[in-house]
């Protein structure tokens, strides 16, 4: 990636004269914006209230669960903040957040490019998300949502608060946004490529954009007319889903998670690209099995929507599918183990520096490693049997998503901060944060496969006095966790204004995002781009500027 | 990057470059659509296999004949919505805008005969969400409504796409009559000719199964 | 046996007309007594129209392989859909 | 060595909350959790250290070895290697889940059969000689039980973690579980599928009887009483007590010694409480909806009998006045 020119290192770090963030700041130009840096930025604060949301409404919920009885919240109040706990970190956090967020502003960077291939939908891919998040908060206030985030029918569609079906209308609206964000993602990477970019030179990261949109192009269509269908049902009370009327409810599950399991490795992909970068920069090594890793990823892509059944074992499917959906699911471990393995090899004879993504970096292979697991007890149908609708499953699920995929938002938000912002955050706190949120985590989440394995079901308001004491474990550690989320949002906003200046490349990484001014000219880069370079390429950076010095 | 046409949006460097983009951009739209019919089509075939007999039955009800030539009607709009992509980038702006509305007329033609075809199921008691609209003899009524729900939730999802499509044709036939960039009109026309050619598609697999499999 | 049609006017007509012929053929057939064939015919037909559309109505006829994939992986998407539920509801109470 | 110890250790620990195995289907789901656990940890331990030394051992500022060579040959056996690895234990994990839950899922040739209700929010259990019961199943030690399952509204979940197998009843179908208890006791049963507000009140009691007091107990079942104690079983068997009585959380009205009163309806009317009132109230419930309360009372239209509202009816005419606020 010689062309580029390096930025001067020697000369004291300084803001570029003219940026993304200061060539103009009316409120107007923001929210018309086709720049691809401000629409990640537009969706980073819409993101972050909505964690912020349904974070409170799982705080909640753990105080409720604190006592056996039903003394803190009424159990329908409970079964609204589930409900839209579920909904607002599923589709209005996580499946977003990398990809809308990190993905948008990296996604053409490192690829050379000044923009996405369709600015234009990409702004309208914020603002259709707004729509649905809207929609979404005018459903809390209409009564709020409570079937659960899988809106199982009869349930959701006879049985309960009409609001249900606003906030599934909220899911239908957000679905556009997300298959907007993924045809930008996948035009781009085709079409826009840098001269001498070749698919075998793309970050990891860029893959795993590619990699998701992939599946949110082939899956969320799915759910949108399944949706649909649940909305019509109930507003017009015709029989699609009903059983007295003919309808087979299975059918909805199949089409939901034929939907939902693609759609949780639509929140783990990102994630694991972005570890895979994490994980290469400390270790200022090449990543091991660069090729083995696209195409892990990818078979994770194409395969994962063969094993949505592994949700249903118990449901009333046919024996002979759940052994399939089982053996399926199996099948599609295998890359997610590949993954872990490459990592640690990556890290073996490394040159290894513990800075707070590192932390996160690291959390996130660990945690996911449990979690994953602890899946495959769960893809095993005669445990399955025993374990389903259990905390057994909560706990993996949160595992994955909250101590994988959130751990890994958190490492990309602390590793791309000084490009993002032009300003460092401060290396104390974030690495003091890494660790309360690993520590409350982990006392969250661990009692929970134990009150799995005692048999606790999940969505109760109250429960037998039995499971009381590790209920109370994990609230305590759930306050620990909420503390930790808290930290970065603090310092994050003072390291806005106090940090100290971040210079182009503070990590003395190799992707060609660090290849120009933090925070990065409007468009990108000042020079045309030329690649010539195997990606992650330590050894040449090495001998090109010398041993990288630490974090200045 | 001074020589660059104005043509191009900021992101490109070649005109083919953004042409490609847009196409690409295009059938992966596609491909959601077919992803978005499938699904509803499944959830009519899922349905299908738990109420064969009643599922045949009710599709007596539909008028096949009436929508046989509607098909033919589709088909030939696609036709001639092929030409006029032909007709336009050959810059010929007469024959462009004929074309173009002769592909208007037929969508509208297509639209109207469905919209003669709901009337008379309506006559025929075969709505079952509209109160006074069903009063089905046939076996299971209760059960027919399924059948009825799909077809009218399929056939209706096209309609709302055929709507959506003549809506654009309308926009394209202004462009073509103001013909201001004839090189500009040629690339949207290639996108709106895919989606309307993909309305056919959708189509032909809903005449098939719904009319005339049970026949 | 190649044939190579230079005009598109032509070539667009020539498939216009056939695929009317066809489609006729599979109404007619429909009501055929031939038993369960006919639903076999008709589907075969509709594919056959379906990618004769795909190829010369939306040019994949001289498409790159890129769109001709992204134009098929719905149809295969909707495949792995159907035949894994399908499986379920035809299995279903036979154990 | 020490991993297989730490592993041990997990399975202790959590052999410390499982809850009592009451079948031989329950002892070998257990045995196979922990061979899971064991192995799990075993990896999970083997791979935390693994990365743990490495980085100790490989950080920046240690004097270390950091030649690293591969060429892409070896790389792909490296990466075959394992893979395959895995994937042979995968497929073992899949058998041996597989073996257990054809085991699980096989009808029984012979079992004593039991009709299981699902309702919003209750169990209701109908053995064959036709005795009723509701949220309590009184089942033999040592014979195999087949429950056949059905819902009335949405989808429920049958689940005895003591049996460690569960199965959801789903409206519309029938839906087939079994088990085979072994050890005598009462053991929880779980609603285990959300299903509306009262979901986690949704809970039972299995208990299991030597086979002759369960035959004793068979025999004093089913003794019909009064109009209005049957009316009271039904009253309770409908659900109607889930809401109507002191302690339901759900908001209300309670109906002891309403009878003749006048009531207050939310359009602003008043009305008096006699037959026909309580008949549409069940039947219709939206049309006249007490002032003050949500209208979220189900309708009973095709599940209650004219005959079954009659025995109701005499029940909330003689209602006990215990029940009062
Ligand atoms: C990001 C989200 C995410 C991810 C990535 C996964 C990944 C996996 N999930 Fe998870 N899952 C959920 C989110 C996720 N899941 C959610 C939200 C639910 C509940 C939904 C609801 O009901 O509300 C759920 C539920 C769920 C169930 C249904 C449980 C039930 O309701 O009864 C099952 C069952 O098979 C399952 C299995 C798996 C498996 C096998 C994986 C695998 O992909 C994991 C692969 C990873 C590894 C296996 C680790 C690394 C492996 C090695 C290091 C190999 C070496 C090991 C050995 C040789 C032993 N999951
Ligand atoms: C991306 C997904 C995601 C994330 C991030 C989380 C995060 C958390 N979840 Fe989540 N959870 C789900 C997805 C997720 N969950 C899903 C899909 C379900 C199933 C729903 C269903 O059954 O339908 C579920 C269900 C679920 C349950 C089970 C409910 C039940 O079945 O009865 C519980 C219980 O403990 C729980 C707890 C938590 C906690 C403590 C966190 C914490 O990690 C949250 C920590 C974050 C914050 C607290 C916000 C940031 C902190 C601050 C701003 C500080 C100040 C704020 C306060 C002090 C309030 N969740
Ligand atoms: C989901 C909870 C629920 C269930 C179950 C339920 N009810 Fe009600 N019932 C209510 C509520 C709330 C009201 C007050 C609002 C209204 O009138 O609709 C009510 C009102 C009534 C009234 C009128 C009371 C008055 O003060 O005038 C009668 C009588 C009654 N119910 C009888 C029954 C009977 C008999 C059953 C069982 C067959 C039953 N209910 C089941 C919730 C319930
Ligand atoms: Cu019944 Cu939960
Ligand atoms: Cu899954």
């Amino acid at each position: 990636m010689s062309a580029v020119t390096v930025p001067d290192v020697k000369r004291p770090p300084h803001f570029p004269e003219e940026h993304y963030l200061n060539n103009s700041f009316s409120l107007k130009s923001w929210l018309t914006t086709t720049d691809h840096k401000r629409i990640a930025w537009l969706f980073f604060v819409a993101l972050t209230f909505m964690f912020f949301i349904g974070g409170a409404a799982a705080t909640v919920m753990r105080l409720e669960l604190l006592t056996p009885a039903g003394d803190l919240v009424s159990d329908g109040s409970y079964a609204r903040l589930f409900s839209t706990h579920g909904i607002i970190m599923v589709w209005f956090f996580l499946i977003p957040s990398i990809p809308n967020t990190f993905g948008n502003f990296l996604l053409p960077m490192m690829i050379g490019a000044k923009d996405m291939a369709f600015p234009r939908i990409n702004l309208l891919s914020w603002y259709v998300y707004m729509l649905g998040a809207g929609v979404l908060i005018g459903a809390l206030f209409a009564g709020s949502p409570d079937a659960g985030w899988t809106f199982y029918t009869p349930l959701s569609t006879q049985y309960t608060d009409p609001a249900t079906i606003i906030a599934a209308v909220g899911v239908f609206i957000v679905g556009f946004s997300t298959i907007m964000t993924a045809i930008n993602f996948i035009v781009t990477t085709h079409r826009l490529r840098a001269p001498g970019m070749t698919w075998f030179r793309l970050p990891l990261f860029v893959w795993s954009m590619y990699a998701v949109a992939i599946l949110m192009l082939l899956a969320t269509p799915v759910l949108a007319i399944t949706l649909l269908m649940v909305t019509v049902q109930h507003w017009l009370g015709i029989a699609i889903f009903n059983p007295a009327m003919g309808g087979d409810p299975l059918l909805f599950q199949h089409m939901f998670w034929f939907y939902s399991h693609p759609a949780v490795y639509i929140m783990l992909i990102p994630a694991m690209g972005v570890v895979s970068e994490l994980i290469t920069t400390f270790s200022r090594k090449q990543v091991f099995g660069y090729e083995i890793m696209v195409f892990s990823m990818l078979m994770i892509s194409l395969a994962s929507f063969f094993v949505w059944g592994h949700h249903m074992f118990v449901a009333g499917e046919s024996v002979y599918s759940a052994l399939i959906f089982s053996v399926m699911t199996f099948i599609v471990s295998v890359p997610s183990a590949i993954k872990i393995f490459n990592w640690t090899t990556t890290m073996y004879k490394g040159k290894i520096s513990f800075d707070a993504p590192m932390l996160y970096g690291v959390s996130f292979i660990g945690l996911f490693l449990v979690g994953g697991l602890t899946g495959l007890i769960l893809a095993m149908t005669g445990l399955d049997m025993n374990l389903h609708g259990t905390y057994f499953v909560i706990a993996h699920f949160h595992y994955i998503m909250v101590g994988g995929a959130v751990t890994a938002y958190m490492g990309a938000l602390h590793y791309w901060w000084p490009k993002i912002t032009g300003r460092m955050y401060p290396e104390m706190w974030g690495r003091a944060a890494a660790i309360a949120i690993f520590v409350g985590f982990n006392a969250t989440f661990g009692p929970q496969y134990l009150l799995g394995v005692a048999g606790m079901p999940r969505r109760y308001h109250t429960y037998p006095p039995v499971y009381q004491v590790l209920n109370e474990a994990s609230t305590a550690g759930a306050v620990v966790l909420a503390v930790g989320y808290a930290l970065p949002f603090c310092y994050l906003i003072w390291s806005l204004r106090y940090g100290k200046i971040a210079p182009p490349n503070p990590w003395g990484a190799t992707g060609l995002e660090w290849k120009t001014a933090s925070p990065p000219p409007p468009h990108n880069f000042e020079e045309p781009v030329m690649v010539t370079d195997k990606p992650y390429d330590y050894i040449k950076y090495d001998a090109e500027h010398g041993e990288w010095q630490g974090r200045p | 990057m001074n020589a660059k046409s104005d043509q191009i949006k900021e992101q490109f460097e070649t005109l083919e470059q953004q042409k490609s983009a847009d196409r690409l951009g295009m059938w992966i739209f596609l491909a959601t659509e077919t992803m978005l019919f499938g699904g509803l089509f499944f959830a009519y075939t899922a349905s299908h296999t738990l109420h064969p007999h009643v599922f045949s039955e009710a599709s007596h009800e539909l008028e096949w004949n009436l929508e046989f030539g509607n098909t033919a009607v589709l088909l030939t709009s696609g036709f001639t919505m092929a030409l006029a992509e032909i007709a336009v980038s050959l810059k010929r702006r007469g024959l462009t805008t004929l074309l173009l509305l002769t592909t208007i007329f037929l969508g509208i033609w297509f639209l109207v005969v469905k919209g003669v075809e709901y009337v008379d199921d309506f006559q025929n008691g075969i709505v079952p969400f509209i109160a006074g609209g069903y009063f089905y003899t046939g076996p299971s009524p209760e059960i027919a409504k399924l059948f009825f729900n799909f077809y009218f939730a399929l056939t209706g999802l096209h309609a709302f796409h055929m709507s959506i499509g003549v809506l654009l044709l309308f926009i394209m036939t202004t462009l073509a009559w103001r013909w201001r960039d004839p090189d500009k009109l040629t690339r949207q026309m290639t996108i709106v000719g895919l989606y309307w050619a993909f309305i056919d598609v959708a189509w032909m697999v809903i005449y098939t199964t719904l009319y005339l499999l049970q026949q | 046996m190649k044939l190579k049609i230079k005009n598109p006017w032509l070539q667009l007509t020539a498939v216009w007309l056939a695929m009317l012929c066809l489609f006729t053929i599979s109404v007619g057939l429909a009501f055929a007594p031939i038993g369960v064939w006919h639903s076999v015919i008709n589907l075969i037909i509709a594919g056959i129209l379906v990618m004769s559309i795909m190829t010369f109505f939306m040019h994949l006829k001289d498409s790159e392989g890129l769109l001709r994939l992204t134009a098929g992986t719905g149809f295969f998407w909707l495949i792995i859909l159907f035949t894994l539920s399908l499986a379920d509801y035809f299995s279903r109470y036979s154990f | 060595m020490s991993v297989w110890i730490i592993s041990l250790l997990a399975d202790g620990v959590i052999v410390q909350f499982l809850p009592p195995a009451a079948t031989p289907m329950a002892h070998l789901v257990d045995q196979l959790f922990f061979w899971m656990v064991g192995i799990s940890g075993v990896v999970a331990m083997a791979l935390t250290a693994a990365i743990g030394i490495v980085m100790v051992r490989y950080r920046r500022g240690a004097k270390r070895n950091r030649k690293f060579h591969i060429n892409k040959k070896r790389e792909l056996w490296v990466e075959f290697t394992w893979s395959l690895i895995v994937f042979v234990a995968f497929m073992a994990f899949f058998y041996a889940g597989a073996n257990l839950y054809v085991k699980a899922f096989s009808r029984p040739a012979q079992a004593l059969r039991i009709d299981v209700t699902g309702k919003q929010w209750m169990w209701k259990f109908e053995h064959p000689n036709g005795a009723r019961e509701i949220d309590t199943l009184h089942v033999p030690v040592n014979r195999v039980i087949e429950l056949e399952m059905s819902s009335v509204d949405v989808i429920h979940d049958f689940d005895v973690p003591a049996f460690r197998v569960k199965h959801d009843v789903v409206p519309g179908t029938h839906m087939h579980l079994w088990f085979e208890p072994t050890r005598v006791g009462s053991y929880d049963l779980y609603c285990n599928q959300f299903c509306g507000l009262g979901h986690s009140k949704m809970r039972g009691q299995i208990v299991v009887m030597k086979q002759d007091e369960y035959a004793n107990w068979l025999q004093h079942q089913q003794v019909p009483g009064s109009p209005s104690e049957q009316g009271a079983e039904l009253f309770r068997a409908h659900g109607c007590s889930g809401c109507h009585i002191g302690n339901a959380t759900v908001h209300a009205p309670h109906l002891a010694g309403i009878y003749g009163k006048t009531v207050h309806l939310s359009d602003g009317t008043t009305k008096i409480v006699d037959d026909a009132y309580i008949r549409d109230s069940i039947l219709f419930p939206k049309r006249d909806v007490v002032a003050g309360y949500p209208p979220i009372m189900p309708s009973f239209r095709g599940q209650l009998s004219e005959g079954e509202i009659q025995l109701i009816i005499s029940y909330i005419k003689a209602m006990p006045h215990r029940y009062k606020r």
